[in-house]
């Protein structure tokens, strides 16, 4: 999404129009992420996991638990973030916002080191149905933290170049209802791939 | 520069935030120790989903200011979650519920391809009517060729002197006996034309269409191994 | 980097367009109603695209065993035929209306994002001109509106056409999600002081279901559309039966989507009646709470119904028990408010004009296709008509005599406030009736050969199937209703010339749009309207007395205020940057069409322009000189 | 201004009269639903006349009003204001809780309708399995080893349960005199069953979009008695003959021109192949085969039944096989009519068709 910069002196509601965009716009990818996860799940059937590559044995969960655990507290650092923004604390600002993207950057590092691994063991988008609904979903859910991570980036650097821009909260603000609501569809998605996606399935052997 | 953020008091406190970001840290742990322990069984689906909801109301809830804001936000919001669990239920239900009796083959299918018995020349029903195309119509040629023919090779591949072998769909065998040792190092001629019959489709030559149909379940005793001696010998 | 970058085009390179005249005014617009002008054109041209491609389908279908065009041409019409109509047609007809109509309803001075509004506007015309080019690019998509999978796996759409289909639907929807954003903010938070939401238009009610319609349906084509493209593209499986996928997963996720589209396209248009019909028949719409309620079930409704269309793929006796049940159930609503403008034009003080004519052909119309669609959603019934003609006839009467009746009606309607010039009112009714004999005469006759068996989407039929006559005499209604277009445009063309001045009211309306001049000036209203209560024009001409009868009040007759005192008023400045920013997104699609370049091209296009929009001030500050006087 | 409400009604009631010719234009047409020739057929044609009528009612009802309104309560004068109503409670709860009275009854009829229709009655129903493909459907008869194409030979009074399966893409099998249409899913087993109470042939047509030659993917279901069923049955497990003459040539050329690669003439398949070919699909191969022929000269019409069998027909086929049926397989795939080398000669036709002729 853009970032919008259309400021009404007067609304009806007395809500920020932007904010009201935001959320309405996060609604609307509910249904994104919602039909995403329910392609993995509707597929999540021994069909999927032909080739022997199913994902119990290739989920690595401590290694996630670690990056969910990363993207928890970027999610922490970007809270605070937006409270320096609301005070006014440039300062405080500049150092939550530089240490939410860096987290996201980690964040992407252990996707991208997973994704390398699955690979290596032979799955590819196109090895089967698991890794077809696993690289798509999470992929997509990588664009929007890459996305995120860009975003906050740039209003980092902002704060010194053009401060004027990042001077008004609510652009803090609204980056931060993105990035948590990034970090949510990742709380789903550990939940419904990962913990409860391996449930039940033996290593490698089905059919 | 809106009014309603003008008093700057936005969400919660910074310790309320550090409380919840440690519990978010907690049931994150406490989801995986459940994981690795495995003591609950079945619970386990119920206790996962349980936990992320409160994961989820939290971040919603604080980080995302949703529990201070204007419930307007919170209406919108909920409004397409709420959306998107229930089409997601009912694609679950529709997908593993409704499904009348005969379940989905694609579910059945074997890992392993089994091969494909071509409907051409096999004829298991009718035992009398056993190969009539090669007794009927091409009884001067015996042996190799006569199977040759029968088996409708013919109609793909050539086979310079050979009646009626003038098919262009596959790779000319006039020389095949000598051809076959060169295409795949390791392998030899006879291997090679026996592996090709085999399994045709894992030796398309370039440059043609991946159409030649399994044979193996139509050969007779001893057929396979005379007609592979008859190629091998076209050198 | 981004410092030079942004320093470049922030001073340098492009300087803001503050008051662009002529092509390039209309280029970086971001006035709602030049924008809504927009719309409206575009989607015209395509309707008249649609509709010669329509009338190539019915040429073909004209008689037994006719060789008018190959069967592959044929396979590509009626797919672009549904696609264009659907996508580009209605929707973007629609929302010229959302443009340029609802800011005016609701007292505001332009929607919550105008620059997101002109960016909505041109990735929607890219989106179409991507769609189109198909036909050059060696085929277009010939797999019907709704693409079934796996007919539209590589192996089966070996050409490009699928892919064009698909990302041009993905930039549409784009288009459509940003507009959806947009007018959902405006509704809620432009309104003008005292308008309550139950004091709102009743169109603007339709206008906020259906764009939350739009913003909750289309993420669900998207991610059908980025399945199927990964499918063709990259490998993956999901609809692949021979991998374990699943065709059925693409009938759910596009009717998960596609039955909320239908209201998208039939909602508006029964906002548009329920505009029309209380004005000419000089009555308030009869149970306006009522009306508001019906709108938000059915779109509430429309979520729930999807497998309806899916009767016959097996889903079991149990799923489409619940289907036909939830399904017959939206008729409730529906026929609530048929009654409810039957309740209006009751007692009322009728004129036919030509925008009243659509509307009461609108409800004739639009309640054949509800009746059909209430034996459609009877399953065992459907199983015979499921596929024929039968549902072809059905389609066209909701979205030729529901949708575009309504459209039509709201043209005629808005025209005089659009231009400021009234439609000639004779041509109209002429191309009134044209239009609804002609289409009675097309699609009356296809309920008759969907009963008799012929299925849709077949581009010949042998003789002795009995279906000879009556495709012949659809052929001949579908000229009627091209004559029907033609004397519409020539109507367009005559009123332009020697058209009479509307002036504000011309109608005696009822909403605010009425009580400014016509056309209305940049900045709608010289002074935000205090409303206090529904129907707000209205209540300052008429005094309503205890009886209920309306006495006129004098000399409080809509003056019109003078544009003396506009200086203070401050607008949004024009943009380079939405259309830029379309240009990009249309770009990267495109790009995955034929070269990587474009699609590397087009993001870098898209990450620079929205930079660049998101640090430009919606309105540029005031000493970059005075803001557009009048002339702009 | 005055005359338009009599216009319109003149067009309502055209529109009434087309409901009359409505019911009476159907007779003549092959696949017309109204001419229900089994149970299946007649129960849901009964089903759409309840609601046919209960529509027409409502519809009646609406244009009554409308038009009355329209007569009554145009404009008389420029001045003329009428009464400003703005609802009435009673009248709207009344007009939602009918249409849910009304909804309710047909809904419990949809319901009692789809569950009765739901499996045969009877307990041993003729079992037939047709496989669809683009652009011809192929029926086996698993109790019989019988493989034939384009048309279903069935009994007449007993329930035939069919068994659909796909190759390819989505189609839908539908006999309109029969029963209810189909679809044809492929990774899925879909079930239909239907009864003839009277002999006869019915039409039937693909009903799904399936690509190019949809238009041309018909099929007939015969219905014959029990004892001509029989004789059927037995003919077509005949062994196959040796082929004379003409026909003989014909056989060498089958073979010669690479025919034999997609046609079966050694027999029908039997469930064993049919089986590992369902297997071999769904493990990625890609199928390609064209009807058996082996009993080709029994059928009345080839081609997705859009051709009568016999030698004129047979020879424009192979001439042309495009021209007649565009995008069909043959035409594309077989080396007949893609090589040079294999094109059939005006003589190679002759003795194919009295080849195929001959295999009765």
């Amino acid at each position: 999404m853009a970032i919008t910069s259309e400021n009404q002196e007067h609304t009806s509601t007395g809500l920020s129009n932007r904010k009201l965009l935001m959320w309405t716009f996060l609604g609307s990818e509910c249904l994104f992420f919602g039909s995403l996860i329910a392609t993995h799940m509707v597929n999540r059937n021994e069909a999927a996991f032909v080739h022997g590559l199913s994902p119990a044995c290739l989920l690595d969960i401590p290694i996630t638990s670690m990056s969910t655990f990363v993207l928890l507290m970027s999610s922490v650092a970007m809270v605070l973030a937006v409270a320096a923004a609301y005070r006014f604390d440039v300062k405080q600002q500049r150092l939550w916002l530089l240490m939410t993207a860096s987290l996201g950057i980690i964040f992407l590092g252990f996707q991208a080191y997973e994704f390398q691994t699955f690979v290596n063991e032979g799955l590819t988008i196109g090895t089967n149905l698991f890794g077809s609904t696993f690289f798509t979903l999470t992929g997509f859910h990588g664009a929007h933290v890459t996305l995120g991570v860009v975003w906050i980036f740039i209003m980092f650097i902002l704060t010194y170049i053009k401060p004027d821009a990042t001077s008004n909260p609510l652009n803090t603000d609204i980056a931060g209802l993105y990035w948590h609501f990034v970090d949510i569809v990742w709380i789903v998605i550990f939940t419904v791939i990962y913990l409860i996606g391996s449930y039940g399935l033996d290593c490698g052997h089905v059919g | 520069m809106s009014s309603d953020h003008k008093n700057g008091q936005h969400g919660a406190s910074i310790p309320a935030y550090m409380l919840v970001a440690l519990i978010l840290i907690v049931v994150t742990a406490l989801e995986v120790g459940i994981f690795y322990l495995d003591v609950v069984g079945e619970l386990l689906v119920i206790i996962m989903i349980g936990l992320s909801i409160m994961k989820f109301g939290l971040v919603v809830g604080y980080f995302m200011h949703l529990k201070f804001e204007a419930p307007l936000f919170t209406y919108f919001f909920l409004g397409g979650l709420l959306l998107a669990i229930s089409i997601s239920l009912a694609f679950l239900t529709l997908f593993t519920n409704f499904d009348i009796g005969e379940p989905n083959v694609a579910q059945i299918a074997p890992a392993t391809p089994t091969p494909y018995p071509t409907p051409t020349v096999v004829m298991v029903p009718v035992e009398s009517a056993s190969n009539i195309v090669s007794e009927g119509v091409v009884d001067t040629l015996v042996g190799g060729e006569g199977i040759f023919v029968g088996k409708g090779c013919a109609g793909c591949h050539s086979i310079d002197g050979l009646d009626g072998a003038v098919g262009q769909v596959g790779p000319n065998l006039t020389n095949i006996g000598t051809v076959a040792g060169t295409r795949i190092s390791g392998v030899n001629a006879r291997e090679y034309i026996e592996n090709s019959i085999m399994n045709p489709s894992d030796f398309i030559v370039d440059g043609f269409a991946p159409v030649m149909p399994e044979l193996m379940g139509s050969f007779k005793e001893g057929e396979f191994k005379e007609l592979v001696d008859y190629l091998e010998s076209l050198e | 980097m981004v410092t030079t970058t942004k320093g470049m085009w922030g001073g340098v390179i492009a300087k803001r367009p503050i008051a662009p005249t002529g092509v390039l005014g209309w280029l970086f617009t971001i006035d709602h109603k030049r924008i809504g002008i927009l719309y409206g054109v575009t989607a015209f041209i395509l309707f008249l695209l649609g509709g010669i491609e329509a009338l190539l389908i019915r040429l073909q279908l004209t008689s037994a065993n006719a060789d008018i065009i190959s069967p592959e041409l044929y396979n590509q019409l009626f797919t672009m035929h549904g696609t264009t109509m659907i996508f580009m047609v209605i929707m973007p007809m629609s929302a010229a209306f959302f443009n340029f109509i609802v800011p005016l309803m609701i007292g505001a001075r332009d929607v919550a994002f105008p620059r997101l509004n002109a960016f909505s506007y041109w990735t929607f015309l890219f989106g179409a001109i991507l769609m189109n080019v198909s036909f050059l690019a060696g085929g277009a998509p010939a797999v019907g509106w709704f693409a079934y999978s796996p007919l539209t796996s590589i192996q089966f759409s070996l050409g490009s056409g699928v892919d064009f289909w698909i990302l041009g639907l993905l930039v549409l929807g784009v288009a459509s999600l940003a507009a959806g954003f947009n007018f959902i903010v405006t509704i809620v938070n432009m309104r003008a002081p005292g308008m309550s939401m139950m004091r709102l238009p009743i169109f603007i009610w339709m206008t906020l279901v259906v764009n939350f319609l739009i913003i909750l349906a289309f993420p669900i084509i998207t991610v059908a559309l980025i399945l199927l493209l990964f499918d063709r593209q990259f490998g993956t499986t999901f609809f692949e039966v021979t991998s374990g996928g699943d065709p059925l997963l693409w009938q759910h996720l596009f009717w998960a989507f596609g039955h909320p589209e239908v209201y998208i396209l039939i909602l508006p248009a029964m906002g548009i009646v329920s505009e029309v019909i209380p004005v000419f028949s000089k009555k308030p719409l009869f149970g306006y709470s009522t009306m508001v309620l019906a709108g938000i079930l059915i779109g509430f409704m429309g979520w729930g119904v999807w497998s309806h269309h899916m009767f016959t793929v097996g889903l079991g006796p149990t799923a489409n028990a619940a289907f036909s049940l939830t399904t017959m159930f939206i008729a409730v609503p529906t026929g609530i408010k048929i009654f409810n403008w039957l309740g209006t034009m009751w007692g009322g003080s009728i004129s036919f004009t030509t925008p009243m004519l659509f509307a009461i052909g609108f409800i004739a119309m639009f309640t054949i296709g509800g009746m059909s669609g209430v034996m459609h959603a009877v399953a065992p019934s459907d199983f015979q008509q499921s596929d024929t003609y039968f549902v072809v006839a059905h389609i066209h009467y909701v979205l030729f005599g529901g949708a575009l009746f309504g459209v039509f009606s709201g043209i005629y309607y808005w025209w005089p406030k659009i231009t400021g010039k009234i439609l000639n009112e004779m041509l109209g009714k002429i191309s009134f009736w044209l239009f609804f004999i002609g289409m009675n005469l097309t699609f009356f006759p296809m309920h008759f050969v969907g009963l008799d068996g012929m299925p849709r989407r077949i581009y010949t039929y042998s003789e002795g199937m009995g279906w000879d006559l009556w495709n012949a005499v659809s052929t001949v209604g579908v000229f009627v209703i091209g004559l029907g277009i033609l004397v519409f445009m020539q109507n367009v063309w005559y009123t332009r010339r020697k058209g009479k001045q509307a002036g504000s009211d011309p109608w005696d309306g009822r909403t605010l749009e009425w009580s400014i001049p016509s056309p209305p000036p940049e900045y709608n209203f010289v002074e935000i309207p205090n409303v206090d209560g529904r129907d707000a024009f209205w209540s300052q001409k008429y005094f309503e007395g205890p009886d209920g009868k309306p006495t006129k009040i004098v000399e409080e007759n809509a003056p019109i205020k003078t544009h003396s005192d506009d200086h203070d008023i401050h607008l949004p400045t024009p943009s380079y940057y939405p259309v830029l920013v379309a240009l990009g997104v249309t770009l990267i699609a495109a790009g995955l069409l034929s070269h990587l370049f474009f699609s590397v091209t087009g993001g870098v296009l898209t990450f620079v322009s929205v930079l660049g929009w998101a640090l430009e001030p919606p309105t540029a500050p005031a000493d970059d000189g005075d803001h557009r006087a009048g002339a702009y | 201004m005055v005359r338009l409400p009599s216009f319109r009604s003149c067009c309502i009631v055209s529109l009434l009269i087309g409901v009359v010719l409505l019911v009476a234009c159907n007779s003549s047409s092959p696949q017309s639903t109204f001419d229900a020739a089994g149970p299946v057929a007649r129960e849901q044609l009964r089903l759409f006349w309840v609601i046919f009528w209960a529509a027409m009612i409502v519809f009646a009802l609406v244009m009554a009003v409308l038009i009355y309104s329209m007569i009554r309560f145009r404009r008389r004068s420029v001045d003329d204001l009428p009464k400003q109503v703005h609802g009435n409670t009673a009248l709207e709860v009344v007009w939602t809780v009918v249409p849910i009275i009304l909804l309710i009854g047909i809904g419990i009829m949809t319901v009692r309708t789809l569950f009765a229709l739901d499996t045969p009655p009877s307990s041993d129903p003729l079992r037939v399995e047709v496989w669809a493909h683009q652009w011809w459907f192929e029926a086996a008869y698993p109790d019989y080893s019988i493989t034939t194409a384009n048309e279903i030979y069935i009994p007449v009074d007993r329930d035939v349960s069919v068994k659909l399966q796909s190759t390819d893409v989505l189609h839908s099998f539908w006999v309109p005199k029969l029963a209810g249409k189909t679809d044809v899913v492929p990774g899925r087993v879909n079930k239909q069953w239907f009864r003839a109470e009277e002999e006869g042939v019915f039409y039937g047509q693909c009903a799904e979009f399936c690509g190019t030659a949809h238009a041309l993917m018909k099929f007939r279901v015969i219905a014959v008695s029990e004892p001509e069923f029989n004789l059927w049955l037995d003919q077509q497990r005949l062994p196959v003959m040796a082929p004379t003459d003409l026909a003989a040539t014909g056989a060498s050329v089958f073979n010669a021109k690479g025919c034999i690669v997609c046609h079966s003439v050694g027999g029908p398949d039997s469930n064993e192949i049919r089986e590992s070919r369902n297997a071999a699909f769904f493990a990625g191969q890609m199928v390609s085969h064209g009807p058996n022929l082996t009993h080709f000269g029994s059928r009345d019409v080839f081609a997705g039944a859009i051709l009568e069998v016999n030698e004129e027909n047979l020879k424009n086929w192979l001439k042309d096989p495009e021209g007649l049926k565009p995008g069909n397989r043959m035409s594309s795939l077989a080396g007949a009519f893609n090589d040079p080398a294999l094109e059939l000669t005006k003589s190679d036709i002759d003795a194919l068709v009295a080849y195929l002729l001959s295999l009765e």
